[in-house]
């Protein structure tokens, strides 16, 4: 049996800390497209024309669907989050679920239009492309540089999103550890141990000559508990979805919109 | 520590998720409108603007940061930051040119 | 899961001794405590450093005569390139930060270990994968990529070179970075031990707080431009190509944008390490504990917006040029203050003048010379005539190597008996600083010159009237490896035959002085509580 | 007198630069030393706590500042200088490749070596047709890059008469250091004569092929020597037999040897028409053991060139 030390250092749950360091990566994936975004701007001022005649090219239903889509699916796995908060697995489940299903959706719909695009003659280094005037080809290269590495990120957190459906559609762990890695720190303290829905319990028993503790609760199968790992686990896939949410916010206008 | 497990109970409640998804929905739909606008540099002010709106919303409720404390915002504001010294410093080449 | 699995009535056992799930090599690579990822990062960083270094040496061979002799310019033109890759991507940027820094950062604070543990020991492994990499290249048909560590477009999209791998590979040392950098941020937020408040943080501490945020501001910047190199070459996305309208200049900007900064994430904690030994070998407090602290910070911001002053003969408009070279000079301020302070600190200190304090002074001698001819770059008129030129390459090996990894070696000689336990020969540093002194300046401070008289940089081959600066250059650089190489001996022989050092050999206040030497596995018997400012030495008169 | 009009006052900027550094270098590391000694712990075996003194920080903020933006502010004005195009400047056209340097003079006029008039001001116009170069003169403290698909340029006076070495200061591959030229500054009437007599052979040359294709003076060797100089084939062919990026020309006419075409190889004969082929589209067949690295020099030789060089190549035994 662990003792609580090992597993203060190996669950160490803080989720402040765990959240925080989610948007820090935030920030690196904003910055790395950000590196494009510099590049769009400053060939788009020296194209401006060009860029317009290109833009006409591109399919604004598909795009306003594919908005539509992204944001919809923004708004389920918010959902999702709330209902695990309030240890409603099941609703979370379901929004998860949908969430991937509209990542698929857009990647669908982005393969057709890529596809389509290619079948006539405009992808990098095409000769049909190469033909065409310079604003033009960096329009299109941009184009695919930018929505593919979207597209990129769009499966990996539709990966993400499976993986966190998993760990909720598990049954939950028999053991529940909430523990702080400090004994200081228990005493007195609130511990959610979700054992059956939205129970709490207060650990104050706590003496000052005692050291060590272990925390292990056994949880009633049948009925439906949450490890509660598991909703930061889900708040983090949430939070790089929204990103790649508010990315498509910003490429749609750029390159559907400017006609 | 445990004292934010307070705070992973209250969320925020489906309805406000419900209504910033409408909002959502609503400005997109402006902003597929508003590019009919033919004034070029308007046109790309105003999507930029309603775009900046758009994901304000998703920062503010879809990602909680309105419910976060004041150190995610300072993360936030130092990555808005950053990005635009780095787009707006690059246009002194390349408008000048 | 992670490796630890701890016996309470063990945990006095150093870190070193404790047995954990693995044993043997496994024991470190797949360990998640920060000081055996930092020992990993040292081993894995010191052995590039000596391929570099070599590989150095080997350049200058090449130069101590004129016309080909000892290789053929493709040769030269990637050994430049890797000499720079190793010394950049996997030496010095993550050099201090994740040896020196994933040691002692969480010490410094009380902290068991950082953040997020595992992320950490990933970290490592991205770093030993982009390596890996890096290498590989040498066995694909291609060869060794031969661009220069700035991989200027278009000739890095045309080369034949495996350019694509190697930059992938600097792609993925780049992610290794943004990781530790996320980690210590989220370290220092959140696991402060109690009373240790942000202006108790030992400087240190602030100047990896300042790095991590270059680190993962800057670091996509550089990620997102080599990722593009790689769509160009191999999907004909031609974002930068002139034959598909691309601008060369632009990849430019987006390079600098991250590598400028990046000069920064490689001096910063430096500077940390020397506000770390000054104090404590003076006995008393710092002078202006708070201004450097924020000079860190502001030296990462004004750090950001000075990219362009490598471009200043580029063709960016002259606009641009103007601009950036009035706010490079502001980066001077900040340093300037922090050097300052570092003087004043000495001033009616009780100095206990140990190696530590020998290479910390030295680094600061030496980086000021790099700093000034920093300032002779940044002036437009000057740097039209000297950018590219030898004056470039001796500016950095002076802020680099002076600065940076002088600081380094005082750092690991500061810090040598925590991480040990063992003491080293001191007399025998002392030869080694002066074998090493004498040959940096002869090697580099004659590159300042012949630099200013006209040899262009990445030159395989020189005219003759550079001749003889290039032979003194060389002979400089066989003293400096010697010097090098009896530092090393040094300490490795004191790794197994050194005399045992006790907790705080030196005298010093901050909380990794406090615990036993190794520190144990979660570094302190008991977390400690913080009641001084860091520099609290409590025989000095107040 | 400086080799160009920018020689002295940069000279001048970085040695003002410099007394300044080395003053603040030798002033902070004597006063380092002085503490070092004078508060030795045998000196002085208590320390005293010194947190921090705000004038002394103000102090230290404020002269820094002084001094750099001093440095700028002088910067500043030499560099507008550089940057300020006088409007009677004579055009010359520097076209950088893989390596070797072109001039274009304002009349067609092209050499590999820049003769100019001492006292007139010059402006170059670069270009690149490949990758980036940089054209650095070290005597007159001037570089610019020249740059695929991006204009620059750069201008200057030559005040005194002589030759000035031109490199290539921007890493541009496997011959980037030999990529070497010279400047030639010569009195306004030597110049003069000079370019009247450069120019009226290729007047000469340009009126004969176009009036009289009937009559054409017949491939020449002679020409083809220099064409294979100033067109800059000799960057990567030597005409001794030693092997630099490509093959050498020596020996090359007549040749057999081993070349690879759509991936397979194939034993050819060099005659005209396989060096023809060479030359305007290297790609169509890679000589065995070199790389594919020959630009196409469709826009660089025209077909009379091509005769003039393969003439010359046959003398090249
Ligand atoms: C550790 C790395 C490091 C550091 C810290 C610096 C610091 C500085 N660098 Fe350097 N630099 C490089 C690494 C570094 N550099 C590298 C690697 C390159 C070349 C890359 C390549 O092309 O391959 C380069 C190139 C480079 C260039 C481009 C040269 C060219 O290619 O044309 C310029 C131009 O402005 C420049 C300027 C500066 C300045 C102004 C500082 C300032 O931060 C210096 C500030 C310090 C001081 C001023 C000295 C200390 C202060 C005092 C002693 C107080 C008194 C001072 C005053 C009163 C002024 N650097
Ligand atoms: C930290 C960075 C660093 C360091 C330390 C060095 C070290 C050396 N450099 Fe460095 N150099 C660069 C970074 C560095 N360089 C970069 C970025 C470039 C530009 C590349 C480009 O153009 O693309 C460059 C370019 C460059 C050139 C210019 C090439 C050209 O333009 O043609 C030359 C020329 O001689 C040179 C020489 C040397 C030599 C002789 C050494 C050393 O060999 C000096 C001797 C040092 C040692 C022998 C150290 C031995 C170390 C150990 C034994 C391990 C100790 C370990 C611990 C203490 C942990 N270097
Ligand atoms: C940038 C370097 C470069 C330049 C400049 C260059 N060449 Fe080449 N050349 C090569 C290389 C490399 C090869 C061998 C590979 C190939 O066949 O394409 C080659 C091959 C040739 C061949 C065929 C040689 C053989 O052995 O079959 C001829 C003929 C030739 N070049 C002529 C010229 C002429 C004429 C010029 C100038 C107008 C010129 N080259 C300029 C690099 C160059
Ligand atoms: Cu051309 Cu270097
Ligand atoms: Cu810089």
């Amino acid at each position: 049996m662990k003792n609580i030390r090992e597993i203060a250092l190996e669950e160490h749950h803080d989720f402040v800390g765990a959240k925080m360091g989610m948007w820090l990566f935030l920030l690196t994936e904003l910055i790395l497209f950000t590196g494009l975004f510099i590049l769009y701007a400053m060939y788009r001022v020296r194209h401006a024309a060009e860029f317009h005649a290109a833009a006409t090219e591109l399919d604004v239903v598909i795009g306003t669907i594919n908005t539509l889509v992204l944001l919809t699916s923004s708004l389920t796995v918010a959902v999702g989050i709330e209902a695990l908060k309030r240890r409603n697995r099941k609703l979370a489940k379901w929004m998860v679920l949908l969430t991937v299903l509209f990542a698929l959706t857009f990647l669908v719909n982005k393969y057709f239009e890529w596809s389509a695009k290619i079948h006539h003659g405009i992808f990098p280094g095409a000769d049909e492309l190469l033909s065409r005037s310079q604003g033009e080809i960096i329009y299109f290269n941009l184009y695919y540089a930018m929505t593919g590495l979207h597209g990129l990120h769009v499966l990996v957190g539709m990966g993400i999103l499976l993986w966190v459906y998993f760990l909720i559609a598990r049954k939950p762990s028999e053991k529940v550890v909430v523990a702080p890695p400090n004994i200081e720190y228990l005493k007195g303290a609130q511990l959610i141990a979700s054992k059956g829905e939205q129970e709490r319990w207060v650990i104050d028993e706590i003496k000052d000559d005692v050291v060590e503790v272990e925390v292990v609760i056994k949880k009633d199968p049948k009925k439906a508990g949450v490890d509660i790992p598991n909703i930061i686990k889900l708040e983090n896939a949430g939070l790089y979805w929204h990103l790649v949410d508010i990315i498509w916010i910003f490429l749609f206008p750029l390159f559907y919109l400017i006609t | 520590m445990s004292h934010h497990s307070h705070e992973e109970i209250h969320g925020i409640g489906y309805g406000i998720l419900v209504l910033v998804w409408l909002g959502l929905v609503v400005l997109t739909g402006v902003t597929v409108v508003a590019s009919g606008v033919h004034v070029p540099a308007l046109a790309v002010v105003i999507a930029l603007l309603i775009a900046a709106t758009k994901s304000s919303l998703v920062v503010s409720y879809f990602m909680h940061l309105k419910y976060e404390s004041r150190i995610f915002h300072v993360i936030l504001l130092m990555g808005i930051v950053t990005i635009a010294i780095f787009i707006g410093l690059t246009f002194f080449d390349v408008l000048f040119r | 899961m992670a490796s630890h699995a701890i016996d309470v009535q063990n945990a006095q056992e150093n870190y070193l001794e404790v047995k954990g799930r693995w044993s043997g090599i496994l024991s470190w690579i797949f360990s998640t405590d920060h000081k055996r990822i930092g020992i990993l990062y040292l081993v894995s960083i010191a052995f590039f450093f000596i391929v570099a270094a070599t590989i150095g040496i080997f350049m200058r061979l090449e130069q101590l005569t004129m016309g080909p002799t000892l290789m053929k310019p493709e040769v030269y033109n990637r050994l430049f390139t890797l000499h720079g890759v190793i010394m950049i991507f996997l030496f010095i940027i993550p050099g201090i930060p994740a040896i020196l820094g994933n040691f002692f950062l969480p010490i410094q604070i009380g902290a068991k270990d950082v953040a997020f543990p595992r992320l950490n020991l990933l970290s490592w492994w991205l770093f030993m994968i982009g390596a890996t990499l890096a290498i590989l290249t040498l066995f694909l048909p291609g060869g060794l990529p031969d661009t220069g560590w700035t991989f200027y477009a278009p000739y890095s999209i045309r080369t034949g070179s495996e350019v694509s791998l190697a930059v992938f590979a600097a792609f993925i040392l780049g992610f290794s970075s943004i990781l530790t950098g996320l980690n210590f941020v989220t370290t220092v937020h959140r696991m402060r031990a109690p009373g240790m408040s942000f202006f108790r943080m030992p400087l240190f501490v602030w100047a990896l707080y300042a790095t991590a945020w270059i680190q993962i501001l800057a670091t996509p910047m550089v990620g997102i431009t080599l990722l593009l190199i790689i769509v160009e070459r191999l999907l004909n996305i031609g974002i930068f190509d002139p034959t598909q309208g691309g601008d060369p200049i632009l990849y430019q900007h987006l390079f600098w944008i991250y590598s400028h900064p990046a000069v920064y994430i490689m001096i910063l904690p430096g500077f940390g390490v020397i506000s770390e030994i000054i104090p404590t070998f003076s006995r008393r407090t710092i002078f202006g504990y708070k201004l450097i602290a924020f000079s860190s910070l502001s030296i990462a911001i004004f750090g950001s917006l000075v990219w362009a002053h490598h471009m200043f003969v580029s063709g960016q408009s002259d606009l641009a040029n103007i601009i950036f070279s009035f706010l490079t000079f502001f980066v001077a301020i900040p340093t300037a203050i922090k050097v300052f302070n570092w003087v004043a600190t000495l001033y009616k200190g009780s100095i206990r003048f140990e190696p530590p304090l020998l290479f910390a002074l030295s680094s600061i001698f030496l980086f000021s010379i790099g700093g000034f001819t920093g300032l002779m770059q940044a002036t437009l008129p000057i740097n039209v005539h000297i950018h590219d030129t030898y004056f470039v390459v001796g500016h950095f090996h002076y802020t680099m190597f002076g600065g940076t990894i002088w600081a380094l070696i005082a750092g690991i000689l500061y810090w040598f008996p925590k991480i040990t336990g063992k003491m080293y020969n001191k007399k025998w540093i002392y030869v080694a600083w002066a074998f090493m002194f004498i040959g940096f300046n002869t090697l580099y401070g004659t590159m300042l010159y012949m630099g200013w008289k006209g040899m262009p940089r990445r030159y395989y081959d020189h005219l003759p009237e550079f001749h003889t600066d290039h032979v003194i250059a060389t002979v400089g650089s066989w003293f400096l490896y010697t010097g090098i190489l009896i530092l090393v001996s040094t300490l490795i022989y004191a790794v197994y035959r050194g005399t045992k050092a006790d907790a705080n050999p030196w005298g010093g206040t901050t909380l990794e002085w406090k615990t036993s030497s190794p520190p144990p596995l979660e570094n302190f018997e008991k977390e400690p509580v913080v009641e001084h400012e860091p520099y609290y030495h409590e025989e000095a008169i107040r | 007198m400086g080799a160009s009009n920018f020689t002295n006052s940069v000279d001048n900027i970085f040695l003002f630069i410099l007394a300044v550094s080395v003053a603040l270098l030798v002033g902070i590391t004597i006063t380092m030393i002085y503490f070092i000694i004078r508060y030795n712990h045998k000196r002085n075996p208590r320390a005293t706590d010194i947190p921090g003194n705000v004038t002394l920080e103000v102090v230290w903020t404020v002269i820094p500042l002084l001094i750099v933006m001093g440095f700028f502010y002088y910067g500043y004005i030499d560099y507008k200088q550089m940057r300020d195009f006088p409007d009677d400047a004579m055009q010359i056209k520097v076209t950088g490749r893989m390596w070797s340097w072109l001039y274009t003079y304002p009349n067609g006029l092209q050499t590999d070596t820049l003769y100019l008039p001492v006292g007139k001001p010059v402006t170059v116009n670069l270009e690149s047709m490949d990758v980036i170069h940089s054209f650095y003169i070290p005597a007159f403290r001037l570089k610019m890059d020249a740059v695929p698909g991006v204009p620059t340029k750069m201008w200057f006076t030559v005040e005194k008469p002589g030759s000035y070495q031109v490199l290539c200061a921007e890493y541009c591959g496997d011959r980037h250091s030999y990529m070497l030229s010279k400047i030639v500054g010569m009195p306004q009437a030597e110049f003069d004569k000079w370019y009247a007599s450069a120019s009226a052979e290729i007047e000469a040359q340009q009126a004969g092929t176009e009036e009289a294709g009937a009559a054409p003076a017949g491939p020449s060797p002679e020409k083809g020597a220099r064409l294979v100089k100033l067109k800059g084939c000799v960057a990567c062919h030597s005409l001794d037999g030693s092997r630099l990026v490509g093959p050498s020309f020596k020996g090359l006419f007549g040749k057999t040897e081993t070349v690879i075409v759509n991936g397979k190889e194939e034993q050819i004969t060099a005659d005209e028409d396989y060096i023809r082929q060479s030359i305007l589209e290297p790609s169509a067949a890679i000589v065995k053991g070199y790389p594919p690295a020959m630009p196409p020099q469709r826009n660089i030789v025209t077909d009379d060139d091509i005769e003039h060089i393969i003439a010359y190549l046959k003398t090249l035994k």
